[in-house]
């Protein structure tokens, strides 16, 4: 095995509510190597939002042992491991957009001119050259989503979490932003996990493709990816891509109980 | 020498001998430096003096008697008002003429916060309840001013000789459309505005000395008030910082007081002082007092003040 | 556990400040600390019991340092009575404070809550409809919810007498504003979305009043009914000052401050305060019921 | 603008409703006062003389406005008889108020936040505290502040504060925790500390709830002092011209000080209100 | 042609803002017949959403003629010609479930037992027999998409409206909602609109796809489905299918101009 960047050891995550424990995550085993590009789907409340954000050191393994790089997930927090984009893009309102991605870069003490150099770097990254001066409420929800993903991107972490970043845009600015986000991983080498619900996107994108099912939230299936590293967006009508996603559906299909 | 004097209403004329004697210089004379607080409605001068925010202070004598009874050791130690003020107004269309007999069933306007006292007496020598109902009066609480009256609300109101009286005239309505009952004729007055000090101050020699010399200087502003009403009212207007004073109600008020403080100079009658208590003392069920204090007065401060 | 050490060393300063002004304040900031260290403990659990403990055990603390302070301090009583003498004579006057209560409370501020409430309610639903008539009303009713009632109060008392009916009225005149300002807002606060539905089923006016904005209206309302509550209590207590007859809150306090006995006017304040709590509590209660629905409550459990 | 002309209406409709008031409730005294002099009275002198009373139930409209110009413009501002003197009183001791108010609830509203202890033992008892008829015993506070030797404007401030601290506190804490889950997520995971978790996110983000609650807050210190004015009787102030007017039965004189402290809330409203503009627009919160 | 429900000729839309007039919907004709499935698909902003309400008479279009079952658009809403389903549930917060779905009863005179029976069949139709009784928050977000469907169909209008009725959900649910529609739509006959963002769910579901393009909102393409009328799920992994989704990506991408 190449280096594991997460690894995933029997880990289990049980909220206590007013309702009764709820078992989000049970005995889930997973090893990321790096410059993986994984995808998470499954149906609502599987625990998708809940596994990435015990890897991001965001929620506490109630059992089993989960390390990124060698580190507990909260070293590797404070070591400022991890770009975590949000689905919602969550910018502030009172910071322009250049404002909001240089603010993680200040909360890590980087020097003035280098968040400026950086600054500028991922807003053509993400084709939002000249639209740093204005504040989020002026762009559309598209161009927010892009800024969002440019601040997760700018202080250079290793692994980058993605939370359904794309959940909210149309279908043709989604494809953009898949074929840019694959353009960047290819370049940067960088270890990407994704949560999605679109069979399309996983396909399309992931390495691997880690199918999940609820109650208890668990992994059925890890699907390895038969397609070659360069993906033009009409690979979406190869037999081979429509074979992976009816795989994907169908794994989806056997974990899918009697859910709402 | 520093003296605070805590007025017991607000800046009028009923204090111009204090205000001549600070703008006359009376004060400067005898080395004293005197500040005038003026009052307000509910603020009491004794809870004022008792917090130590004055160090003699205007009252009328059955607030500070009762005071007194509750544990605040008030010394009268000088009497400048020798008449009381205090009378009862009635519109004449109510049909009161006789107290004795007209007051059951009516509703009488009263000024509360000490000064409900010389009334309490008098409507138990009357034999009223003051609780309401067909034999007894209704008490109003009565604000600021003399509109209840005017409003037809109560059909008397309590008013003193030297303001609220001219303000009922000021308001239009003739002296023949009244009916006045002084507290003084209806033989239940108790004495008005005197100087009371803590017990405590009076064992300090110095402190005497000061007051002394605080009372000489204030009856030789009151005489002056009473040769020169017109110009004391003046001296009041300039002292008075809201600015809502007539110079002709003022006057008016000084050429008033004038009748009050005629004849003192500045000691305490006895007789007069008796004639308080005993009012107070009958004072029924609620009585204001309930027993006949000691050491209520003291004549150190006139006396040292005549023989200099 | 660092924040812990921090906020030790904090009070560690006070404590040694607080020496260092005057050492007779020991035994009250002993008290104070004990009672805070033991809160924080307690906090910890953030069960409804341990809340209402919190909450209770800070309030008793500061009962006792009162009570401390008097006493070391030999405060008079003619300032400050201590606590122990206010419970006595609360004790002592009962039917007196109940006459008061009754007077002032019960007759002039919720007869003037209620009145000023309704009149708000129907004002804001007769000027929903009329974008005009709300540009031109509302800034009007900000200007004379900002006059100072103690302005109003002498005025209201000469125009509807000196009994409760005044003191009612100068609530009205306190409460309306601000309930007619938060219906307003609760009337227009349906969304787009659930507007246009009611007009895909051609809902006639009547009914989209009855079934949505009255409905969506009532967490805005609740709110105006909760501020104003405290509002109603000031009200009718301060217009007592200007003419009364001889029961009510505000006549006690003023002739009882005239009376020199403190005791008996913080046993009012007392009064008042318990009044103001529970009125503000039942509105608060009657509000769970009403917005079950809202965010604001959903949120509140455990 | 396009508020201009409704409000100019309803102010209209306001004015005509008050002069029907005014002789509607003028009119007893007048028809008194003609049948105490054996007169009798036209409509049209009864209606002249019920506007035109010195002591009215209630003043008609030209005749406060007479009262309020008088004592703006007809005086020298630092005489005592000029509202703009008595104005300046006033608002010198609510700025003092409101400054000490706010920030005791601004600082309060932060250990709230921070602090699980002191949220659950101060909250309840700031609700409580605003319970007390703090205006009915203002007369005392004013007192037992001047036997601690505390005379002057602080006395009358501190009542202010008292009033505006509440407001100030419930909309802070409601600010400052405004930041969503997400937001405080994000936070973590760039690993920031409080303090950049405080002033980088929490403050910024309460800036809307506090300036709405600092124009409640100001108007209500405005109250607060006009109150700790009263029992000062003869003092300057608003609030003793109020007092003054009253207790001589001066009404136009009352209504036009009503009208200079409703007048000065609304300044002071609109005061915070344009600084509120600025600094929201600055922030880019304002589109 | 047959009995033409919705007849919209030349109709233009300009919204009047701020920053100038927007240009909504331009020229616009269409015409939808009895029993049509039509679907809308376009990217962000291209006038969708404004068209289905121009439709509802929600909105009143600037210039043209529209004409629904022979009446103007505000008439059919009088006589209570329209079921429509907004992108969000909109369900109100203080009714329960059956109570959302008997509101629009109420408001038009149905008798108590008839609301009863309805709201009992149209909760049994989408699933959510024996959840009538819980509140809106009390229920996931699918579910709520769900009752709001529900709700549209409880009064019978023959004319059923749906603005990405099944834009949150995810795409397992939203597979057998799509199913059911179907179904529904076979049963009873009704004239649907439909907007959707999803190029499979448009293929799979319409007789007809309009597809739309911005600036000025207009409609590019009217594609007509070659699909049979039953349609299991898999029918997306056949030729026809994935020849229809290419032709309609084409068509889309031809109107996607420079936006964001
Ligand atoms: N803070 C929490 N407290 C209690 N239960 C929680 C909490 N967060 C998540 N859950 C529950 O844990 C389960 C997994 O939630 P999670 O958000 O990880 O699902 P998901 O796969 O991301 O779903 P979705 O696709 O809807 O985002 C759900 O049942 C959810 O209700
Ligand atoms: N009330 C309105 N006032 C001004 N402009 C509006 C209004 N409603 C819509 N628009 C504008 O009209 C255009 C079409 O909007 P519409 O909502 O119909 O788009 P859509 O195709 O439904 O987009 P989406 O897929 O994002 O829902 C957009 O440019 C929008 O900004
Ligand atoms: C609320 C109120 N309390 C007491 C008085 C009575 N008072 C105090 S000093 C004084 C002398 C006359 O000016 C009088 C009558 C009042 N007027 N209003
Ligand atoms: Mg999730
Ligand atoms: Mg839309």
């Amino acid at each position: 095995m190449m280096n594991a960047v997460i690894a995933a050891n029997a880990v289990s995550l049980t909220f206590q509510t007013a309702d009764g424990p709820v078992h989000a995550l049970k005995d889930v085993d997973l090893t990321v190597c790096q410059g993986d590009f994984v995808s998470f789907i499954g149906p609502s409340g599987c625990g998708k939002t809940t596994f990435l954000r015990t890897i991001a050191a965001l929620e506490m393994p109630t059992a089993g042992e989960l390390m990124v790089n060698g580190m507990t997930p909260d070293e590797a927090r404070k070591a400022r491991a991890y770009g975590y984009v949000f689905q919602a893009p969550g910018l502030y309102p009172w910071r322009t957009i250049a404002g909001n991605i240089s603010l993680p870069l200040e909360i890590m003490g980087f020097s003035k001119p280098d968040r400026a150099e950086r600054v500028d770097r991922v807003l053509e990254l993400v084709d939002l050259e000249g639209f740093g001066g204005r504040f989020p409420w002026q762009l559309s929800g598209g161009m927010q989503q892009r800024a969002s993903i440019a601040r997760a991107l700018a202080f250079d972490a290793d692994i980058l979490l993605m939370d359904e970043p794309f959940g909210a845009l149309d279908e043709i600015v989604r494809d953009r932003l898949n074929e840019a986000l694959l353009e960047l991983w290819r370049k940067t080498g960088k270890t990407i996990g994704f949560v999605t619900h679109s069979i399309p996107e996983a396909v399309y994108l992931s390495t691997r493709i880690v199918v999940m099912s609820p109650r208890p939230g668990r992994i059925t299936r890890v699907i390895d990816s038969t397609l070659p590293a360069a993906r033009p967006l009409d690979i979406r009508d190869s037999p081979e891509f429509i074979r992976l996603a009816h795989e994907v559906r169908e794994a989806l299909r056997e974990g899918h109980g009697d859910d709402t | 020498e520093e003296l605070t004097l805590q007025l017991k209403w607000v800046t009028q004329a009923q204090f111009a001998g204090y205000y001549v004697a600070l703008d006359q210089g009376f004060y400067e004379e005898e080395g004293l430096e005197v500040t005038i607080k003026p009052g307000g409605p509910d603020i009491a001068p004794t809870q004022v003096l008792a917090g130590g925010g004055a160090d003699v202070i205007v009252e009328w004598m059955p607030a500070a008697l009762a005071a007194r009874e509750k544990g605040l050791p008030l010394v009268n130690i000088a009497q400048p008002f020798k008449k009381s003020g205090m009378m009862l107004t009635c519109l004449k269309e109510s049909g009161i003429t006789d107290p004795t007999k007209d007051f059951a069933g009516k509703t009488l306007g009263v000024w509360f916060s000490g000064n409900e006292y010389p009334f309490l007496s008098w409507m138990h020598t009357l034999g009223l309840s003051t609780e309401g109902g067909e034999d007894g009066v209704t008490v109003l609480k009565q604000g600021f001013n003399v509109d209840p009256l005017l409003q037809k609300q109560a059909a008397c109101i309590s008013t003193m000789t030297y303001n609220e009286y001219g303000q009922v005239l000021d308001a239009g309505i003739a002296p023949e459309d009244l009916v006045t009952f002084k507290y003084e004729d209806q033989g239940v007055a108790t004495l008005e505005d005197g100087l009371y000090v803590l017990e405590s101050t009076l064992e300090d020699d110095a402190k005497v000395e000061a007051l002394a010399k605080f009372v000489r200087a204030s009856m030789k502003g009151w005489r002056y008030v009473e040769e020169n009403p017109d110009e004391s009212a003046e001296i009041v207007l300039d002292n008075d910082e809201t600015g809502a004073q007539t110079i002709e109600h003022q006057a008016r008020m000084a050429q008033e007081i004038a009748k009050l403080t005629a004849g003192s100079d500045g000691v305490l009658d006895e007789a007069d002082y008796q004639r308080t208590v005993d009012t107070l003392l009958a004072g029924g069920s609620d009585p204001v007092i309930s027993k006949e204090p000691e050491g209520a007065w003291s004549h150190v401060v006139t006396d040292k003040a005549a023989a200099e | 556990m660092l924040i812990g050490l921090e906020a030790l060393a904090g009070w560690l300063a006070i404590l040694v400040t607080g020496l260092l002004i005057s050492p007779k304040l020991a035994p009250v900031l002993l008290v104070w600390l004990c009672a805070w260290i033991f809160n924080t403990w307690l906090a910890r659990f953030d069960t409804r019991l341990t809340r209402f403990l919190v909450a209770l055990i800070f309030g008793l603390t500061i009962i006792a340092l009162w009570e401390m302070i008097v006493r070391i301090y030999a405060i008079p009583p003619l300032i400050l009575p201590a606590p122990s003498r206010i419970a006595a004579s609360f004790v002592a006057n009962i039917p007196l404070l109940w006459g008061d209560f009754v007077q002032t409370i019960v007759k002039g501020a919720l007869t003037g809550w209620i009145l000023g409430g309704a009149a708000a309610v129907l004002t804001a639903i007769a000027i929903d409809r009329s974008p005009f008539l709300q540009r031109g009303l509302l800034p009007i009713g900000n200007f004379v919810a900002a006059l100072p009632i103690v302005g109003i109060a002498p005025i209201l008392v000469m125009w509807f007498g000196f009994d409760w009916q005044s003191k009612a009225a100068v609530v009205v005149v306190m409460v309306f504003f601000p309930i007619l300002v938060n219906m307003v807002a609760g009337l227009a606060a349906t969304d787009r979305m659930q507007r246009d539905q009611m007009a895909t089923w051609a809902a006639p006016y009547g009914q989209s009043l009855w079934k949505m904005r009255l409905p969506a209206a009532m967490p805005f309302l609740f709110n105006g009914l909760k501020i104003t509550t405290t509002l109603a209590l000031i009200g009718a207590i301060v217009a007592e000052f200007f003419g009364s007859p001889t029961t009510g809150m505000g006549f006690r306090i003023s002739t009882a401050v005239g009376r020199l006995d403190l005791p008996l006017v913080w046993a009012e304040i007392l009064v008042a305060a318990i009044a103001g709590s529970l009125f503000y509590g039942i509105v608060a209660l009657i509000e769970k019921k009403v917005t079950f629905w809202h965010p604001s409550q959903r949120n509140q459990r455990g | 603008m396009k508020n201009a002309i409704p409000i100019l209406t309803v102010l209209l409709a306001l004015v005509v409703i008050w002069y029907l008031a005014a002789i509607g409730m003028n009119s007893a005294w007048v028809r008194d006062q003609a049948a105490r002099a054996g007169t009798e009275l036209t409509t049209t002198e009864l209606v002249k003389q019920t506007l035109t009373l010195e002591r009215p139930v209630l003043p008609a409209p030209h005749q406060v406005a007479a009262g309020l110009w008088d004592g703006v413009a007809g005086q020298k501002i630092t005489s005592k008889r000029s509202l703009v003197w008595h104005g300046w009183v006033t608002l010198s001791a609510t700025l003092t108020g409101f400054a000490i108010g706010s920030l005791a609830g601004i600082l309060l509203a932060v250990g709230i936040v921070h602090s699980r202890t002191m949220d659950q033992s101060v909250m309840p008892w700031a609700v409580a505290s605003q319970t007390v008829p703090i205006l009915a015993i203002a007369p005392m506070v004013i007192v037992v502040f001047a036997s601690a030797g505390i005379t002057g404007l602080l006395p009358k401030a501190i009542i202010a504060a008292w009033l505006s601290f509440f407001p100030v506190l419930v909309g802070m804490v409601k600010g400052l925790r405004t930041p969503d889950a997400m937001q405080l997520d994000q936070m973590k995971s760039w690993s920031a500390s409080g303090g950049q978790v405080f002033w980088r996110l929490r403050l910024p983000s309460s800036m809307p709830y506090l300036f709405a609650s600092l124009k409640v807050g100001i108007a209500a210190a405005l109250v607060g002092t006009i109150v700790g004015e009263l029992p000062a009787g003869a003092s300057a102030g608003l609030g003793a011209r109020l007092l003054s007017g009253s207790y001589y039965g001066q009404t136009v004189q009352i209504w036009a000080a009503l009208f200079a402290a409703a007048a000065l809330a609304a300044i002071l409203v609109i005061a915070i209100g344009r600084i509120e503009g600025v600094t929201l627009r600055r922030m880019g919160l304002v589109r």
